[in-house]
């Protein structure tokens, strides 16, 4: 399988330059080989040399045997998103080989294992070969560790081949090693023997190098479901309801690992929450609806096939006006799909899911510091609205390596909404369940356990009024649902507002959202620097969307919808909620075949549309 | 017979706490008259009373069905859910987590359960949630006219003459495998016995699984249903008789061991199992199944408590959880301090 | 509770005509006390005297002892729709009856059992005391049967003050009886006791009357799921698993009884076929995948919380290419909702029902005889695309009775589409299930037991190939879902057009799908009469839409989505299909309180909009 | 021991349709290398080979996981259906309605079936389809990295230390007590024994449910766990030793009643069980139960046929339907003619 998609070939004008600061590295290798450190290893210490970078793994359904690539893109400029092309191949895996080197692009290089002879496919490239078994027996004598360090050799090459500084490349070593000092060790000695055999047996004649910069001073590597999770536990999540499924599975099992570490009564040695593995989506939905209803703060994570078996619970919060929070990490495809590929397909279905009139709030991070902060922001907005919230990550986001600065504390405090205590109840004398007091279509409740009678109060998904009594009548039946779009209408100015970055003398716009971001960035400065087309930017956080939309759009002349699925399904809710008159501004740029997004296909995109205009 | 029970006192106008059984009442039923569900529903009623549990601290849920319906007519000062169909367990499991101090009631029906939900049904059980469970079992679905659900018996007719072709899930065997630490079957028109199961299920701590045969008056109270009201007279074969000590009841129970099973409930309340039966052990998971299927074959439906086991940690217990209820806990409890979050970035670092 | 919302006051000067063959009948009582019986009765002597009717039934969710409803619409210009407005109250139930009488417009006529002592209540009706329990005392000496006797009391009442054939109640009666000839004798005996009773003792002062018309010649009345049943049974359906939900469970039960009646080998005395009630319906659709797959003609039949339940396997069956028919006749609501309440609320999220980018074939009945005719298009086309198809029926067709024509013996033959027999295998020498050989994005399939080396192929809901291969390669996804979306467009062309009536002069569209048409048919008189307000009508019989739909919006200056949901979800499906320059047009009609829409809504609906253009 | 089995003459190049083994062959495996299910996947070739089963007319079912992606492993010219997490056996009931003529594998793994599947499960274990139901069981969840699932035995160990504190659910148990016909235990190391249950549970007609300790090496093969090589390889403890012998291999067969069961399948084949614990008798239930809780409270794994039951007639039996394959009906039959139509429609006149 290429990971790079029709490459257009370097023009040999280009070929004497030196390439400073700005190339994409892929290890091409299997999966189970455990070169996720070495990866780590590589990536780490090019962000401590004040280089922009980004690591993405592009990985099978599979536990151990098949390809995996991953790819580190380092830029001066800050461009972190997917580059198509590859400029260094590490090609480890015999498997892809072939096919690997045959889709760089003219002037790469290729670090290779020896036997694989693979210098003969091509002459446009530089072929570095390596004996690895070689060169691994030296460094590590138990014979069944090899498969691990033969990887932290190449970190070594690329160490000597790139001019990485090794300092560096000790320091990330060390980093991810830890307290296992044997294993870094022995390690950091394959990394020098790497080295050490580059300097004296490749001679590099390719363009590549990286050289210290200042531009990533203080910053942090992380994954977004890390950052979802840490977000969570400060956001003062209590239960937590999940069921394993790819892309989710690691902020379910981040978050684990750090309540445990940070959320232990230090009075009583106990928790202070509950995370339960359901037995399915079902199950931990259910749950999830169960606790918050009893005043938790509670939340699931998922993905795709996790969102439809959700739709029926999820449209009782709904209508039963429960604050949940649901992260759902978008992978590609309808039913299984490609558990491992990223993807925005699920934004249409999701933000109607469930029978009946429904529709819903949905955050979407575009980094992992959205990630950690709309954690906490979506529990805000589940209590204030007492409804369901999701939290549409992706893949790419969720389980990729990202910069990112320090997370700052919250510096909120946590705001539980319209909740009615017995003393509260005392004061006001009355309770209705689903009455509107304060004309924003948000009721008051109560949480079960409120020492008062008046506390006490029945949920149910079938048609009710505002004392929360059982009725059929048609009075009741559409009061409580207009009151249901008041209260959504009221969300639309508490949810986080687009992000708007305006070009004096733009015609065209762009709207974008999530991880797709990073290309739009990248994309904006080609088609200025390339092309001459200014373009304005408008970033979704939120559904449902507020008038700045509205009002972007009308400020444009044509606005391109940048997504990564295959039906522009944010491009159809746009398309539902804008002015009639703006719609036919709207033109839409699609990216879904599992891959991340990269700045020349929006480039393309919008280049071929603007220039019919 | 040398058992002694000095049976309790009878009923006060106000229960240990001061309150009178008015206060334990629901809305109005709208199920059938006759409806086996509403028999329940009174007795749930006396239960609470009788036990003198403060309604605030109750949380009623159900799932869809007639039998679902039931919450709405019982403890109508408490919390009540009635959520989706067949998917009440996970909701009382998140309800109980977000507050552990709740007594709750999960009232299902046999649809309800053996059906859509037996598949929370099985993981419930499995958990030993605190929670008395009970299943409104009429062998139809009620609320949608009268089809077969999975604990009709094999043989069984409806009453356009259909007959059910396939086993019955029996789910006191289920939960006994599954690891339900207290299970019983009654019948909705045995008062006494269906009383004293009640409130030792409410002594309980750990899942009380009750299946209660409910006869449907509509839709399977004809000859030739085995959920019938005259079926059951004639079938009904009681393990033992029952009697209930609670807690604070101070009264001294003599019995003889030979003859009497006292099981001692988590609340200090006790429960005597005279035995007819004599061989039978309640706590003894193999000779319930053993039980349940011999009585079967025999044509009869065995009711009594067919397993109790006091010594298994309940889900709660499990989980390591904080006394306090967790969905009341100060945010200085649940935001962790700023040193945390920096201790945090530095392994990113 | 009140069936009759916001009634305007009758004006006076219409007080002395005399109104012939223009009326609603209200029957107000308890469910489960039998009185279908004598509103069957009643419907059905009305339509045999030639006049238009429908019966419609407004009842709890609830088996027996809750407040019901049953209306019947007698109109000489065909209009069945419901109507807000009761003229006749027969009111049974002491529950309701002050709320029932208090809802009348004057002029309104109350046939009440005495001891209720309605009389007082208003003095701008006509009350006819009835002393029931008197009355049915001599005809049925059986205490027991009393309760069910009462009712044919008010059908001989109704008889006399209306001017009902009695012969032709007679015949209603008997024929409703069928072979239970004592108790058709006992019931007919109570109306003729009913009949003396007013003849003689209730001096007809209202101005409501019923006289032989010749306009139903030939029709029979039915309710929509057992038209679709029957549709099922013709279209040779051959696995059926379902679940119970209200309002579809009786599709499922009258299919089996036409089934055990009609689908039994006469060779073998076997059926042909097989009918599960599953354990639910992930499980029903479960099956019906299966069988689907494995070359069956399979269905299943829902609500909304089934559907919600079905999402994944629906997305499932979009993927893999399986053609399985659901039929969701919807009810009110999200969640539980009112399920006994009708609704067009399930559009939207149907549509594209599940995660992923998927999109489904939806189907929209408008009558009984629709019912019937796209049962049967349903499996064909389902089969013709190998993909879901969803008839999108309702509480108000499925359940109520309709008059209408006989249905047609179906003219075309059974086709299964593209399907490989092993003789075809032979033929071809090749079989790639997911090629586009045609160019039509539709790929042919084998069935499991083919006998042929070729036929096996590996069904997945993950990536893959042309061949069915297991593939996570960029390209074969894309290739894939790029197909299936060729595969809906070639829909729109096969997928039943929508039915124009297009008025000379008529600047104002209507468009309006389902159940809602008979509102429609009654609004576009009543706009032109009362309000000279010209309009031309598209009835949707289909999502994808075809250019149909797109020309007629062109044609128009202004169109009315008139529908039955809050949120407007056709006028959603529309604004994402329509040119952008034609979605100004669109105007909104909604109608959302579980009652099924009447013209008068309508009628305001659209003249409220049109008076400001 | 007085039980004289001629074993099956050794395997020839052909089978009795004169295929190669080959042709049972399927994809090249994606699993880890040692991984138990592949062991499985090669048992199911043979038995299927040795059986002479025409591929064409086998369907191979599953859901999702590691275990799931089998059927691509295996008889690469059936068709195959890799269904949506835990829901095969409704696909399966499904397929099986539509072509009663196919024979059915299903694979499934123990998150897939005891986990989010344990409903479906459950359903179709009370049907009593005619099905190979393999749980291939390595108490993970191997596809999403190593979570507990629920056949986790109570105190095992994850690699990364956590205890499971819940108890398993013993599928086999289960299904016993649900309704299956044919309940086995057994190992994915166990060659010898896994190939006679499999070709026994080929020669069944109804829901044959095997549970296949199948360790995975990824997550799940450590000194703490219980579903290890090496924790399987110690306490495995066989209830007898079986001999299959199949209907068209023309054998005398001479057998001691007292020491061999003798079960005679629905195909002629024949199942003779060798007993080890000489009161077991398999075609019990109740001694079946009892088995399997004795030995777990050993912490003894007891593999073998379980329980086996010929008489009850399967799901398809139940239905009364025709023999002709559904999915190929002529419309003749399909579809009723005019007359019908009109005999409906004169109900509604
Ligand atoms: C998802 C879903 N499917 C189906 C239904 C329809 N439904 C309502 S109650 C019920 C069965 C109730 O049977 P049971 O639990 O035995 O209760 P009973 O009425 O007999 O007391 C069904 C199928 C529903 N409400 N939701
Ligand atoms: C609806 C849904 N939820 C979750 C997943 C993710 N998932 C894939 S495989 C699997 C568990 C597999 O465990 P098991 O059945 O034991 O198979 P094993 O991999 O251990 O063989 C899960 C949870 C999914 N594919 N679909
Ligand atoms: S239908 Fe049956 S279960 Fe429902 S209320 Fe009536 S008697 Fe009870
Ligand atoms: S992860 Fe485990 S179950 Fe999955 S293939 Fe590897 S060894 Fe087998
Ligand atoms: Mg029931
Ligand atoms: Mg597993």
């Amino acid at each position: 399988m290429a990971t790079t998609e029709a490459v257009a070939a370097l023009s040999t004008s280009d070929a004497g330059k030196k390439v400073l600061n700005d190339m994409s590295i892929q290890v091409a290798t299997v999966n189970g080989s455990g070169s996720q450190t070495a990866n780590m290893v590589l990536l780490r210490s090019i962000l401590q040399m004040g280089i922009p970078v980004s690591g993405k793994n592009i990985f099978p359904s599979n536990i151990a045997g098949l390809p995996t690539w991953y790819t580190i893109r380092a830029n001066h400029s800050g461009y972190i998103a997917r580059k198509k092309e590859i400029d260094y191949l590490v090609a480890m895996n015999p498997e892809t080989a072939h096919e690997d080197v045959m889709n760089l692009p003219a002037g790469a290089a290729v670090v290779y294992d020896e036997p694989l002879g693979l210098k003969q496919l091509r002459n446009d490239l530089i072929f570095y070969p390596v004996p690895y078994d070689k060169l691994v027996a030296p460094v590590c004598p138990e014979a069944k560790l090899r498969k691990l360090v033969r990887n932290m050799l190449y970190v070594g090459i690329l160490a000597r081949l790139l001019e990485i500084e090794l300092p560096e490349i000790e320091k990330a070593l060390r980093k991810q090693f830890g307290k296992k000092v044997k294993a870094a060790d022995l390690n950091w000695n394959a990394v020098k023997a790497g080295f050490e055999f580059s300097d004296q047996n490749l001679a590099k004649t390719d363009r590549f190098y990286l050289k210290r910069l200042d531009k990533t001073k203080g910053k942090i590597l992380i994954d977004g479901n890390s950052a979802a999770a840490i977000g969570c536990m400060f956001a003062g999540v209590t239960v937590v309801a999940w069921y394993p499924i790819t892309p989710s599975s690691s902020l379910a099992e981040s978050l684990t690992e750090y309540m445990k570490e940070h959320r232990i009564d230090p009075k009583t040695g106990k928790a202070t929450f509950a995370i339960v593995q359901a037995e399915d989506e079902i199950a931990a939905i259910g749950m999830t609806v169960g606790a918050a209803w009893a005043g938790a703060r509670s939340m699931t994570a998922t993905a795709g096939p996790g969102i439809s078996l959700m739709a029926e619970f999820t449209g009782l919060a709904y209508y039963t006006e429960i604050p949940i929070v649901i992260f759902d990490v978008q992978r590609m495809g309808p039913s299984t799909g490609l558990p491992t590929r990223t993807c925005q397909g699920d934004m249409l279905s999701t933000a109607f899911l469930s029978h009946g009139d429904t529709a819903h709030i949905l955050l979407i991070p575009y980094s992992v510091e959205d990630c950690y902060a709309m954690a906490m922001e979506a529990f805000e907005l589940a209590e204030m609205f007492q409804t369901p919230v999701f939290v549409m990550s992706d893949l790419d986001l969720g389980m990729n390596n990202w910069m990112a600065d320090p997370f700052p504390y919250p510096t909120k405090p946590i705001n539980r909404g319209k909740v009615l205590s017995a003393k509260d109840l005392d004061r006001v004398g009355k309770f209705e369940r689903y009455r509107d007091v304060d004309g924003d279509g948000i009721p008051y409740r109560t949480i079960p356990g409120t020492n008062h009678p008046l506390a006490g109060y029945f949920t149910r998904g079938s048609g009710h009024n505002e004392k929360a009594g059982y009725s059929e009548k048609p009075e009741d039946y559409k009061n409580n649902v207009d009151r249901l779009k008041r209260k959504f209408d009221t969300a639309r100015k508490k949810v986080p507002p687009p992000v708007i970055e305006e070009v004096a003398g733009a015609e065209a716009g762009i709207i974008a959202y999530g991880s797709t971001h990073w290309a739009i960035v990248e994309s904006r400065d080609q088609l200025l620097n390339e092309k001459n087309i200014k373009t304005s930017y408008m970033r979704l956080r939120a559904f449902p969307f507020n008038d700045d939309v509205t009002n972007f759009v009308k400020r444009m002349k044509r606005v391109y919808v940048v997504e990564q699925n295959r039906d522009g399904q944010m491009f159809d809710l746009l398309r539902l909620d804008l002015p009639a008159g703006e719609i036919s501004k709207l033109r839409s740029v699609r990216h879904y075949t599992g891959f991340p997004i990269d700045a020349r296909t929006v480039t393309d995109g919008i280049y071929s549309q603007e220039s019919q205009k | 017979m040398s058992t002694t029970v000095v049976s309790p006192a009878p009923p006060k106008k106000t229960n240990r706490i001061g309150l009178e059984v008015v206060t334990y009442r629901g809305g109005k039923t709208t199920l059938c008259a006759g409806c086996g569900h509403n028999a329940i529903s009174e007795r749930i009623v006396e239960a609470f009373w009788e036990m003198g549990i403060t309604p605030s601290q109750v949380i009623k849920l159900s799932g869809i069905g007639c039998s679902s319906k039931a919450p709405a007519y019982f403890l109508g000062t408490s919390h009540g859910f009635n959520a989706v169909h067949g998917r009440m367990p996970s909701v009382a499991t998140g309800a109980m987590l977000a507050n552990q101090h709740l007594m709750a009631i999960g009232v299902s029906g046999d649809g309800d359960t053996a059906s859509i939900g037996i598949g929370q049904f099985v993981h419930l059980m499995r958990r030993n949630l605190p929670i008395v469970y009970i299943i409104e079992d009429n062998g139809v679905y009620g609320l949608t006219k009268g089809q077969f659900s999975a604990t009709a018996d094999f043989g069984s007719k409806l009453k356009s003459g259909v007959v059910n072709e396939l086993p019955a899930i029996d789910t006191c065997a289920l939960a006994i495998q599954l690891g339900a630490t207290f299970v019983a079957r009654s019948f909705s028109g045995d008062k006494r016995q269906l009383s004293a199961i009640l409130k030792a299920a409410i002594a309980h701590r750990g899942t009380a699984m009750l299946d209660v045969i409910s006869p449907c008056v509509t839709f399977n109270d004809h000859a030739g249903s085995t959920k019938s009201y005259s079926y059951m007279k004639d079938h009904e074969e009681p393990l033992h008789q029952i009697d209930f000590v609670p807690f604070f009841e101070n009264i001294e129970v003599d019995y003889d061991p030979g003859e009497t099973q006292n099981v001692r409930m988590h609340d200090g309340s006790q429960l005597l199992l005279r035995k007819i039966d004599s061989d039978y052990n309640a706590t003894d998971k193999l000779s319930a199944l053993k039980a349940i299927e011999t009585h079967k074959n025999k044509g009869e439906v065995l009711t009594g408590v067919l397993y109790v086991n006091t010594n298994d940690k309940d889900f709660i217990k499990l989980l390591n959880m904080t006394e306090d209820t967790l969905a009341t806990l100060p945010s200085d409890l649940t935001r962790p301090g700023p040193e945390a979050l920096e201790t945090i970035m530095e392994e990113f670092r």
